[in-house]
């Protein structure tokens, strides 16, 4: 059964419909990339899927329900963790205090404490500068460091599908590939799903999975990361918005 | 004009003055319908027509102008000076008579809004002096303290009359022991009581020149905080409606035209409490109910004299008046003063809780010009 | 001396209770809430039934002090939550202009509603009277009703810091207020997060009203925007978003307002607050962040 | 010969050593790349150059006259022009605006800048965005918006902080193409700070390369390629190098 | 090496960037549209009021071309700065009493507010003339003050505009021999012709209008949304702040000495805490990043609450009179005011303004 299944979603701004009918779906354990040039619609779609962004026609299943219209709360606690486009820190908490904040939705039980410090330190040994800050305020950090934070409090809440808005925005290149090594480790541990923006069709290639390329809001392509990120119809989609 | 006369309220129905101007209009309301029961004023029945200031100037303005309109003689407008002026001076700019509903303020008259401008009631200042005075003569207090809330004109009037009257009595041994200020709306007084507190003897008297509410607060946290002078009170702070705040206050003593204590000397005035209370369903609240009806009675008066509600005429019939007897004490106008610079006044003593008449006061002398427009 | 200190610090204590509640609204909103003020006084007001005379009619204003208390809390805390879910709910996205006229308006509706049931004229009451009783410490005498503020406040400070330290409600608060929806992305119930600080608030609302009625015995409409005020200006120089600072210029507002009536010659004694005043003029150009800066409030660029 | 330079500067924020003794410098013409890893302190140093952030030692100089206590706006009346590492367009106000105010705040008046950032946009390409609000534009755009709005009044600097970050293979070809224009065609020294290495490598003649805060290697792009310093540092796998870019410009 | 640049057809010729210079009066030709309809919007409202030719009508109306001035006056330094602003009535306060010093019989003057200065004492002016000197003044203070304030922004700014204003209420109420105190000031002489406040009110926008379109108004407006990017772009934002903070004070000190002529007193406390909240909510429901906004949510506003107060006074449907209970109309008011800034918080014009041709520039 799938995990997250698109049906026929719709998305519109006023006058402006930045997605138009897109259906895909995504089983359990699977690395999709979705690729596309500039206003594709590709954050739109995830945040529709986050529940912040109202869908204007269509369908969003998530674990066998449908999330369609449900608060953002609702939906992260059905397992979806969330990584936006442009740094959401908490500036004003600390380091520490927003890594924790999506916690909340399990300190009851005693075992998830307890697991809690110990995604703590997952996190800390991917990036030890957010160690070594803990205690210092977010909104301080470099641009880079804001975007190891975000990604490692999505990794905080323990859930079974990752959607990630360009992971590598203002990451240096070694760390981008600590994520991703991080990322993929995690995929196959815990059959974590993983559904990513990623501008670098290099990047996709490399990693693997599906990979599904999206143009004036609908889908063009879909295929195998590996041999669709290499050929002729990439650059055709380019080619086809350097068009217009 | 022809048919009837018309008297125009240009006063407040909502908002937070409504509450002082009800009760005075409804005693005009008697008056006039005494009136009109009576025959009428020059043989035309009296038609009141109302115009809500909602407790703003600028509308009051406007009902000022609206009641004229409908062709009042007479525009009454609210009871307090700042409210009320924009109405009278609407009314004045139209050449018309206005009286002030219970204001006691000299600007209420000549010396603000014009020569076509009346207040029925009496002047602060005379308040304060007349406390002052008979509280050394009759009670025999010999250190006063001076305690003004900086709030409204009103309240610096009485004290402007404490102050007027305080050297003639120091020649004769009294001492004024200290003096503070503070604002109606503070949250608490606590550094002026600790000011009276550090003096070497508590004062015999303390002059409170303020107004609701923030006179029950400064009141009870004076006996809160142990002082047990007396209290010396303008006008304003009269009625009952809020002694349940001070349990058992005694040592407290407020001036007023008419007791509504159903203990007046005067019998009409406990006839009229009772004629009112018909009317109203309830007793008058506080002795600022009496100017309104003895407003119509002084202008139903001078119309009558003038023959006329032409403006001039009425003014210059009301200027002649000379101690012109009211059921509320007599009323004097002058072509230079359009209120009561000198009047008898009732003390009224709250003795544990229970406020009663305990004797009658009318200053030594007028409150001089000077001293009113200070 | 120590009478002016015990002077200052109860004043202060009704400044720091407002600005607490100010500054919690404020922390989770980013709102202004002039409609606080207008709590206080329906607070009070709730003690009276309402009637349009002039003497008030008392109603659970006779409850004793262990209903009494919680009784006022809670009308405080009940409207303020129900401000929140007919009004404040609506503007989460609004820019904080607009949710301040909108509170505003808020105030003004919850005011004149009571102007019609109670009508303008301020009644008495005799709340807690025994209250009123002066009590001797260190050769000060003051009344009971003083201590008991001064404590209380204290205790409320205390409790509160507490609760939003060891609870994840407080971290909760803030990371909703800094950013709403990354707040419910990450699964925090922020509605409910936000209606908690709006109960907070208003029972803090409700124990104004009864240390202010007891200490004025009077119930009036205008009752709570004077200290709203003071609040809402201890709340900025103290550091937005920061409780322990919007209690701190509480206090020194409280403070500075008791030591210039006392130091002030009798003639300038009037322009006090022209001087307290300056003096916040004076803090926010050394100090635009607050006294004490809120954690976080930095920003980089 | 004239240029912008940091002379030892160092910057400490409450504890925290962001920058120590640096040096750096921009010369007309010429672009020179600024590389490190997250947290180096590329952007503080861009904050220093441009008044944003004293130096708690050191120095910034223009033509060896040291620039000291100037405000942002007064620095960059003087000829050193920024971007940011987020758009922060002018969000409200439509392109042409975004652009005008630089104008504006150089003292041109409105008309004359009104003409020039119709000029401007028109020089970069974008000149069909003029009347669109800047809050609605998507992201490559805001960027080149973004770098309009420092070339206003021809600044001699401009100094770029990640101004590729978010863009695709084809999108960041198109901005390098831009940002060689900017110093041949208008003179300007630029500073280019960004991730994609390939575009930097690609670029820029001189390369600095810092990590937590200090120097660690600098050079032309062929020895930074093959430094194995900063391949440690900073570089990491070939997926990071191996972008379209690369193939493009060379 | 340009070889490699694709660059798009662009003029290459002497100079690199060719600006072609547009002609002269091109932005103002382009936006003044929107202040003539504003005026004509009061134009055509004070040509139906002088036509009723009810006095009461004539005051309300006068009072809401005031509010209109005040109104405005906000509009340029909040609209363009972003900064709220609570202190501006203050400079209100200092134009009214102004006037009054201006125009008062000297001989009630000098009985009433002994404490002015000899050569104020004896000076009596028209209205107009004092009306332009009182905005001088209040345009000097807020000079004076701006000085000091315009370093601070968001909030702290907010409190601190405040907190002039209490100040300036403060001395006021209590400078007894120069303000008369807390008691009204009277023998202001009262204009109940319409016209002048209609001047006024056009003069205001007019005004407001050519702040939003020069230079200064413009670096506002940028350094309110983004003041890191306007500094980096040479805008001197407290200068800025500065200038929209004098001319929207001389503007706030006109409509006071209007306001004083139009209902012939003065106190402090009509100029504190009430009217400076009517005025930001009429701004802030009419949308406060527009001039139009203003004028408009002035307007609306009034005319709302003036119908309810008809209702109030009762309604006459047939034979039965319909009235609604006292003190309804500020309940509604205040309702009506939530729904409309719920249904729109930028409120009801956002940042457009109106014009002929719907285009989105603002200024
Ligand atoms: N809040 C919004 N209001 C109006 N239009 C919007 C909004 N958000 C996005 N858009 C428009 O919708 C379209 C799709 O935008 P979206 O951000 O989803 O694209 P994207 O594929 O994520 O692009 P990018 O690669 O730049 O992140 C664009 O044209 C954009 O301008
Ligand atoms: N205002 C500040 N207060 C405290 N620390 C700061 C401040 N500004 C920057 N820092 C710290 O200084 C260091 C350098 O930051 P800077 O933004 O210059 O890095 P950067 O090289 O631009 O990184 P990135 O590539 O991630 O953008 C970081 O560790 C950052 O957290
Ligand atoms: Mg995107
Ligand atoms: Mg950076």
């Amino acid at each position: 059964m799938s995990l997250l299944a698109l049906s026929d979603i719709t998305i519109r701004y006023s006058r402006l419909t930045a997605v138009r009918e897109v259906s895909f779906s995504m089983t359990e354990g699977e690395i999709l990339f979705i690729t596309g040039p500039n206003g594709a619609g590709k954050s739109s779609l995830l945040r529709a899927i986050a529940g912040v962004t109202p869908v204007a026609g269509g369908k969003i299943q998530l674990a066998g329900q449908d999330i369609t219209g449900q608060a953002p709360e609702n939906i992260a606690r059905l397992g979806l963790s969330m990584v936006p486009e442009g740094r959401e820190v908490f500036g004003s908490l600390t380091i520490e205090e927003n890594l924790l904040v999506g916690t909340g939705m399990q300190t009851r039980d005693r075992n998830s404490r307890a697991r809690t410090a110990s995604d703590l330190e997952a996190v800390y040994t991917i990036f030890p500068i957010l160690k070594d800050r803990r205690n210092g305020q977010a909104g301080l950090l470099s641009g880079g460091q804001q975007q190891m934070l975000v990604i490692g409090r999505a990794l905080m809440t323990n859930p079974r599908l990752i959607a990630i808005d360009e992971p590598s925005l203002g990451l240096a290149p070694n760390i981008t590939d600590q994520v991703y090594e991080r990322l993929i480790a995690l995929q196959a541990q815990r059959q974590l799903t993983l559904l990513i923006v990623e501008q670098s069709s290099a990047r996709a290639m490399m990693v693997g999975g599906r990979m599904i390329l999206m143009r004036g809001g609908q889908i063009v392509l879909d295929g195998d990361a590996r041999t669709l990120g290499s050929g002729e119809a990439i650059q055709a989609a380019y080619f086809g918005y350097e068009d217009h | 004009d022809d048919e009837k006369v018309v008297v125009g309220f240009a006063t407040a129905e909502s908002g937070f003055m409504e509450a002082y101007d009800k009760p005075a209009q409804e005693a005009a309301m008697i008056r006039i319908e005494e009136i009109n029961a009576a025959g009428g004023l020059l043989g035309k029945q009296i038609e009141v027509v109302k115009a809500d200031t909602k407790s703003d100037r600028a509308e009051g303005a406007k009902a000022g102008l609206s009641v004229l309109d409908q062709g009042a003689d007479l525009v009454v407008v609210s009871c307090d000076y700042d409210f009320g002026s924009p109405a009278a001076l609407a009314a004045e700019d139209a050449g018309q008579v206005s009286f002030f509903l219970c204001a006691e303020s000299v600007k209420a008259g000549i010396q603000g809004v014009g020569p076509h401008s009346f207040s029925a009631s009496v002047l602060a200042p005379v308040q304060g002096a007349t406390m002052a005075e008979w509280a050394f003569k009759e009670k025999g207090a010999k250190d006063f303290y001076r305690l003004l809330d900086t709030w409204t004109v009103y309240n610096k009037g009485i004290c402007d009359g404490f102050d007027w009257m305080m050297p003639k009595l120091e020649a004769q041994g009294a001492k004024l022991v200290g003096e503070d200020t503070f604002k109606n709306e503070d949250a608490s007084i606590a550094a002026q009581i600790t000011r009276i507190k550090s003096l070497p003897k508590e004062p015999d008297a303390i002059m409170l020149c303020t107004m609701m509410p923030g006179a029950v607060s400064a009141i009870k946290q004076l006996r809160a905080a142990g002082i047990n002078s007396m209290i010396l009170n303008g006008s304003g702070v009269d009625g009952s409606y809020w002694l349940s705040a001070v349990p058992d206050l005694t040592n407290f003593y407020v001036p007023v035209q008419g007791s509504i204590y159903g203990d007046d000397p005067s019998a009409d005035v406990n006839k009229f409490n009772t004629v009112y209370k018909e009317k109203t369903g309830a007793e008058p609240s506080s002795q600022y109910v009496y100017p309104g009806y003895v407003m119509i009675d002084v202008w139903a008066k001078a119309v009558e004299r003038a023959g006329t509600t032409d403006a001039d005429a009425v003014v210059a019939e009301l200027e002649k008046m000379k101690d012109e007897p009211t059921l509320f004490g007599t009323r004097t106008f002058t072509p230079e003063l359009h209120h009561q610079n000198r009047a008898r006044y009732l003390i009224v003593e709250t003795k544990a809780g229970k406020p009663g008449v305990v004797g009658e006061w009318t200053i030594s002398e007028p409150v001089p010009m000077e001293a009113i427009l200070k | 001396m120590l009478q002016t200190l015990f002077d200052a610090l109860s004043l202060g204590s009704l400044y720091a209770l407002g600005a607490l509640g100010i500054a919690l609204i404020f922390g989770v909103m980013r709102l202004v809430n002039f409609a606080h003020g207008d709590v206080i006084a329906f607070c009070v007001f709730a003690l009276l039934w309402p009637s349009t005379d002039a003497m008030a009619i008392v109603f659970a204003g006779q409850l004793p002090w262990y209903l009494l208390v919680p009784f006022v809390l809670l009308c405080g805390a009940g409207l303020s939550v129900l401000c929140e879910i007919v009004v404040f709910r609506r503007f989460r996205n609004a820019n904080p202009a607009t949710m301040m006229i909108a509170s505003f308006a808020l105030g003004f509706v919850i005011r004149y509603f009571l102007l019609m049931l109670y009508s303008s004229r301020p009644k008495s009451i005799s709340l807690l009277p025994a209250l009123s009783q002066p009590v001797e410490i260190f050769g000060a005498r003051l009344p009971l009703l003083q201590l008991i503020t001064i404590v209380a406040t204290m205790a409320i400070l205390i409790g509160l810091t507490l609760f939003l330290r060891q609870t994840r409600f407080g971290l909760e608060m803030r990371a909703a207020a800094e950013n709403f929806s990354m707040a419910r992305m990450l699964g925090v119930r922020a509605n409910r997060v936000i209606m908690g600080a709006f109960a907070l608030s208003g029972a803090l609302a409700g124990a104004i009203a009864l240390i202010f009625g007891s200490q004025t015995g009077t119930v009036d409409i205008q009752m709570g925007a004077s200290i709203m005020l003071m609040a809402f200006i201890a709340t900025v120089i103290g550091g937005l978003g920061s409780l322990g600072g919007a209690v701190l210029a509480g206090f020194l507002l409280g403070a500075a307002s008791v030591v210039m009536q006392v130091a002030l010659p009798v003639d300038a004694r009037p322009f006090r607050d022209a001087f307290v005043y300056g003096a916040v003029i004076l803090v926010l150009l050394f100090r635009p962040q607050g006294l004490i800066a809120a954690r976080g409030t930095k920003e980089r660029v | 010969m004239s240029h912008l330079s940091a002379e030892n500067v160092s910057v400490a924020f409450a504890g925290l050593k962001a920058l120590s003794a640096v040096d750096l410098q921009i010369t007309p013409g010429r672009i020179s790349g600024l590389i490190g890893p997250n947290g180096a302190g590329k952007t503080t140093l861009v904050n220093v150059l441009t008044g944003f952030q004293s130096p708690s030692e050191g120095a910034v100089k223009l033509d060896g006259e040291a620039l000291v206590g100037l405000k942002p706006h007064q620095v960059r009346r003087r000829g050193i022009a920024r971007t940011f590492q987020g758009g922060r367009l002018f969000r409200d106000l439509p392109v042409v605006d975004n652009l005008e105010v630089t104008g504006v705040g150089l003292g041109m008046s409105r008309r004359a800048a009104i003409a020039e950032a119709e000029a401007m946009l028109d020089w970069i390409g974008i000149a069909s965005l003029g009347s669109r609000i800047a809050g609605t534009l998507p992201y490559t755009d805001e960027r080149r918006v973004a770098i309009g709005r420092a070339l206003m009044g021809r600044p001699s600097y401009v100094l770029l902080d990640e101004p590729a970050a978010g863009m695709s293979g084809p999108e960041s070809k198109e901005l390098s193409a831009l940002i060689r224009r900017i110093a041949t065609d208008l003179g300007c020294g630029v500073l280019l700070i960004e991730h994609n290495v390939g575009l930097v490598l690609g670029l820029c003649e001189h390369i600095v390369v810092l990590d937590s805060g200090a120097i660690i290697e600098e050079g032309p792009p062929a020895s930074i390629r093959d430094s194995e310093k900063v391949r440690h540092a900073y570089m990491g796998t070939a997926a990071n190098t191996d972008l379209p870019v690369l193939e493009v410009m060379e | 090496m340009s070889a490699v640049s694709s660059a798009p057809e662009t003029q290459l010729t002497g100079d690199v960037i060719a600006a072609r210079k547009p002609a002269r009066f091109t932005l103002a030709r382009k936006t003044i549209v929107t202040p003539v309809l504003l005026s004509l919007l009061l134009i055509a409202i004070t040509l139906i009021t002088v036509m009723t030719g009810s006095r009461p009508f004539n005051q309300t109306v006068i009072d809401v071309l005031v509010r209109v001035i005040f109104v405005v006056g906000l509009y340029i330094f909040i609209g363009n700065s972003g900064v709220l602003s609570f202190g501006h009535i203050g400079f209100t306060c200092l134009g009214a009493y102004a006037a009054a010093w201006l125009t008062i019989n000297p001989i009630m003057k000098s009985s009433a507010l002994p404490g002015l200065p000899d050569w104020l004492l004896q000076t009596r002016l028209i209205y107009w003339q004092a009306a332009i000197l009182a905005a001088l003044f209040a345009g000097v203070a807020a000079l004076i003050f701006g000085k000091v304030l315009m370093r601070l922004s968001g909030i702290a700014a907010s409190i601190a505009t405040f907190a002039v204003l209490a100040m300036i209420n403060t001395i006021y109420s209590n400078w007894d021999s120069v303000t008369g105190g807390t008691s009204s000031v009277v023998g202001i002489p009262i204009i109940r012709t319409i016209w002048p406040y209609l001047i006024g009110a056009v003069a205001a926008i007019f005004i407001a209008w050519a702040h939003a379109i020069s230079r200064s108004g413009l670096a506002l407006r940028a350094a309110r949304d983004e003041p890191t990017a306007a500094a980096a772009s040479g805008v001197d934002i407290p200068k800025e702040r500065l200038v929209a903070f004098v001319v929207s004070g001389a503007v706030m000190g006109l409509g006071g000495a209007l306001m004083a002529h139009s209902i012939g007193v003065v106190t402090p406390d009509t100029f504190y805490l009430s009217l400076t909240f009517i005025t930001l909510s009429m701004l802030v429901v009419g949308g406060m990043g527009s001039l139009s906004g203003g004028v408009i949510g002035v307007v609306l506003l009034s005319a709302l609450i003036q119908a309810l107060r008809w209702m109030e006074g009762g309604v006459s449907l047939g034979d039965a009179t319909f009235a609604l209970p006292k003190g309804i109309q500020e309940i509604a008011l205040g309702v009506i005011m939530i729904v409309i800034l719920a249904l729109r918080p930028s409120g009801l014009m956002g940042n457009r303004e109106i014009t002929l041709t719907r285009s989105k520039r603002n200024m």
